[in-house]
């Protein structure tokens, strides 16, 4: 059981098209404690993101690192805001953690994720509980890693990874920020959702949906 | 949503191409990625001031581009953070062999994005520096957040920095004042009303027909709290006093006192609460010795208004009367 | 009713205030009657330039006032004409012995107080002349009508005005450049949402949610018609198209753009208006040698714009480019 | 029976009584056809000509010339717009028709409000029909005189003008402006009724309420 290039690539895929169905909801969630973009400029970035990809015409489709940098380095230079260089740096340490691999073991897959979730960290300062993406990511590589070293399937691994960003994520809603836009409302900013960590929890639902049941070969 | 707009996700580029098709003698419109640079760009010698943030807030940054102020600005989308390869195609172009000063202000995409471009940027050998502009008192300080926003005091730190640069100051010099400035400017900001994003369409916050949002960001992210609308007197005072504290300006002080419109304020009113910010700073022993009147650092079609005071000493007063060229800020050119 | 103001009735008053306490090194604002005067006047030998009209339109005409503009300007309530003795004032106030022009905007009211103005300066043996600036094409001239408005054309015509005096021109040369400015202006503007008058307490007008009103006038005046809103390149081609065919305007023609704001209308899509502006006079041949953008003679909050074009020669193309020195324009000083 | 100083001062009073009640109602007809200032402007002047009267110690009280050229001047350089130099011209020319007089026959009354209303057409060049205050002057100059002449009391004939002016100020709803900022708007200036017919109809109901009956001796 591994996860291939063109299963990474379906991944992608899905992920766009959950920012896309959720773009108005993402937004809505970020003007309540931020700015009213991040839907938007998600969005943004995934449908570079999905041109890009379809633009490709690389019959060599052996290195899902380069892929991944791929799909980092458009985001970089199209999302803009927090988002762009958090997300664009998750999928270029993703990258740089798969780079020459043509297809990922669950434990590659884990620990391109570790990877990824680290480079947000470092790149954007911001702990646990901060009220922000990392509440989602950071459950969903540690769930994933625990379950893997218990043993678990890989099915159940990524779906119990999902669940934790999406319990990670509901766990944002009476946080009060210290981290991006939302830390300015202080007190105000609790009782709302972060929407960064809502589009992680896609990310990784993405994830589970992607590789797990026949998803996943 | 109503506004002379095609797309909403054209409004960027298009706007863009109405600075070039307007400004196309002094200043030059890249796209792909999108920046606006000096015509005459780069310049021997001088140090390369680039800033950017989101579109909305015009005339900052691409208004402030000329003689006497910025090298290159990098327009975002609206409200939304430029991306590193407009902020390194920035300082290549204006990369005069004396280093570049990246002026940022403080939200997380700023500083992520100009960071990631500096980083890009040092890797191919130009020198960069860059400075943070914090100097909103709404939101207080704390070791654990992201720290004050930046707004106001932006515009006369890229003013006064211009300044510095156009007399062939080092990069660290002009590094230094860019921080001297931001060290004694505060400001503080409300809203009346709330601004549209025009690709979310409607309004970004609610505000009751008698509210007012004290403290508001230049996204319209809310601030410190909510309130009964009350006679101006009282809105500067609650906008001043704040900012009079905080660093604090004292009796004896000279200031530079800058009213900002948020981009849907009459004029007349900024006048207005001019005279009540005047009457607060006499009261206190505050000289005002220079001021900025006028939308310069806006949320789109938000109504309301920021006050920003600089202390002033002698360097800084010289720089600011220097002159200055530019679509959004001009004098003795 | 929210706006940064204390009591309505007070809003003229302490505006000028502001602007006594902004700009008192280069302005003297009169009280008792309520006028804005270069602090140099009168200068010596030089027509003294008046212009003057309801407050709520700033910068518009107090702003500009300075070197190379005005002399003077006299602000009346907002959105009334000021009175006869305010215009006396600043008649006697910059008469350097050459004589006086008033710029006067053709609605019913600024016309007959400054007539009555005239006739009393007169009567006190200074030369007078007039100009009655019409230049809006929203809506036709005819007979039995009080004529067209005067908006846009009024900012260029002081401008133009200005530096022709400044060069020492005769009352009558400057009278006449002052007409032939109006014959070669034509404007017509829109609006988006309404202004409110602070002693009215409400909107002027309603519009509805996705209308707009196509010919406005700048104190909220209703114009052509009432339509749905529509993406800005066909509003500038409903504003463009009277204008342009109004005068007419032809290929090979040279003429200065100005998109001017209506007092709430973001910057960013004044740009975008100036884009579409510019493809519009492209097509038809028609150069834009010359521009202008930005809120100079507004209607307090309204959102919306209007474009004025001016035929350029020689002549006004120096003139314009001329220097200016007020709160409002400034450049070449 | 004659107008007496007193009773002229007691119908300016009136008007302005009568011009503060109306001030919202002037102002809302004016901003569906004007720029929303008629009640606020008259009401300013008329608050000043109030204001002036009261502060007037001259004990000589014989010139109702005098007294209303007082009135036209403060209106002049207090009222601005249109309305300021047209009110104003008209308290003017009534003054300059009851120059010296310290009580008004009838027909000086009539006369002076004739001057008045021919000073109001000079200045402002409109013509009967233009939808402005001239559709309610001139009827109830045109009303009073006929009345005079055909001998009806006075008490009568300022009851008669006013309802003249009343009856032009009506008519003037279904006219097409030709004259001030309602002229620009053209067909749509019909159906609604001229502000400054409005204000002129309460000037003449105040003589009408204060010259006769008990009003008039
Ligand atoms: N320092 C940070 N570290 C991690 N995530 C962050 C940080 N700052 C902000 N975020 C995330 O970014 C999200 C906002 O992204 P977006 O709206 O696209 O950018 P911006 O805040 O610049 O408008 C927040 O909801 C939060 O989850
Ligand atoms: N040329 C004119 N002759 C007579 N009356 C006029 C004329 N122009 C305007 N008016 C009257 O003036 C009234 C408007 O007065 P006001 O609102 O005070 O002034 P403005 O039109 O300057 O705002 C109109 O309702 C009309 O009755
Ligand atoms: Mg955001
Ligand atoms: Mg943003
Ligand atoms: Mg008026
Ligand atoms: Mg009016």
């Amino acid at each position: 059981m591994s996860v291939s290039y063109s299963q990474v690539t379906d991944w992608v895929s899905a992920f766009a098209v959950a920012v896309a169905e959720n773009k108005e909801y993402l937004t809505e969630l970020d003007s309540a404690i931020g700015d009213a973009d991040h839907g938007i400029n998600m969005n943004r970035g995934m449908q570079a993101v999905v041109g890009k990809l379809g633009a490709s015409t690389a019959d060599d489709q052996t290195d899902i690192g380069a892929l991944l940098k791929t799909v980092g380095m458009t985001l970089v230079s199209t999302v803009g805001g927090a988002g762009g260089p958090l997300y664009g740096t998750l999928f270029l340490q993703m990258g740089a953690s798969a780079a020459g691999k043509p297809e990922l073991s669950p434990q590659d897959w884990a620990d391109a994720l570790a990877a990824g979730v680290a480079g947000v960290q470092k790149r954007g300062k911001a702990e646990r509980g901060d009220k922000t993406m990392l509440d989602a990511l950071m459950p969903a590589v540690d769930k994933l890693q625990d379950a893997l070293a218990s043993g678990a399937s890989f099915d159940d691994a990524v779906q119990a990874s999902a669940t934790a960003a999406q319990e990670g994520m509901t766990a944002t809603i009476p946080l009060v920020a210290h981290k991006g836009r939302a830390s300015y409302l202080g007190e105000r900013s609790a009782n709302h959702q972060d929407p960064g960590a809502t589009s992680s929890w896609l990310l990784l639902r993405a994830a589970a949906d992607t590789f797990s049941g026949n998803g996943a070969d | 949503m109503k506004k002379l707009i095609n797309d909403p996700a054209d409004v960027v580029k298009e706007a863009l191409q109405g600075v070039a098709a307007a400004h196309g003698d002094r200043l030059k419109v890249l796209t792909d990625p999108n920046v606006i640079v000096r015509a005459d760009a780069p310049i021997e010698g001088k140090v390369g001031l680039v800033s950017g943030g989101g579109s909305g807030h015009e005339p900052m940054h691409g208004g402030f581009v000329g003689p006497g102020m910025l090298d290159a600005a990098c327009p975002g989308e609206v409200f939304t953070s430029p991306t590193p390869d407009q902020m390194l195609e920035a300082t290549k172009a204006v990369n005069g062999g004396a280093g570049v000063l990246h002026i940022v202000k403080n939200y997380t995409g700023d500083v992520l994005n100009f960071e990631m471009a500096a980083d890009l940027a040092r890797a191919e050998d130009i020198e960069v520096e860059a400075v943070v502009i914090d100097d909103d008192v709404a939101v207080q300080d704390s070791l654990y957040t992201a720290g004050r926003r930046g707004v106001g005091t932006t515009v006369l730190a890229e003013k006064i920095c211009g300044a510095a640069a156009e007399q062939r100051r080092s990069l660290t010099d002009v590094a230094d004042l860019c921080r001297k400035v931001n060290a004694n400017g505060r400001s503080m900001g409300m809203a009346l009303t709330s601004c549209t994003v025009p690709a979310a369409g409607k309004p970004t916050f609610e505000l009751g027909p008698n509210e007012m949002e004290i403290g508001i960001g230049i996204h319209g992210e809310p601030g410190r709290e909510r309130k009964e609308v009350v006679p101006v007197h009282e809105i500067v005072s609650m906008l001043a006093t704040p900012i009079v504290e905080d660093l604090p300006f004292g009796s004896g002080d000279k200031v530079l006192a800058f009213v900002n419109g948020m981009g849907g304020t009459p004029l007349i009113e900024l006048y207005i609460v001019y005279y009540e910010l005047h009457r607060f700073l006499s009261d206190r022993g505050i000289e005002i010795s220079r001021n900025l009147i006028g939308p310069y650092i806006t949320s789109l079609e938000m109504q309301g208004c920021s006050i920003t005071l600089l202390k002033l000493d002698d360097e800084l007063t010289a720089l600011w009367d220097a002159p200055v060229n530019t679509p959004g800020l001009r004098w003795g050119a």
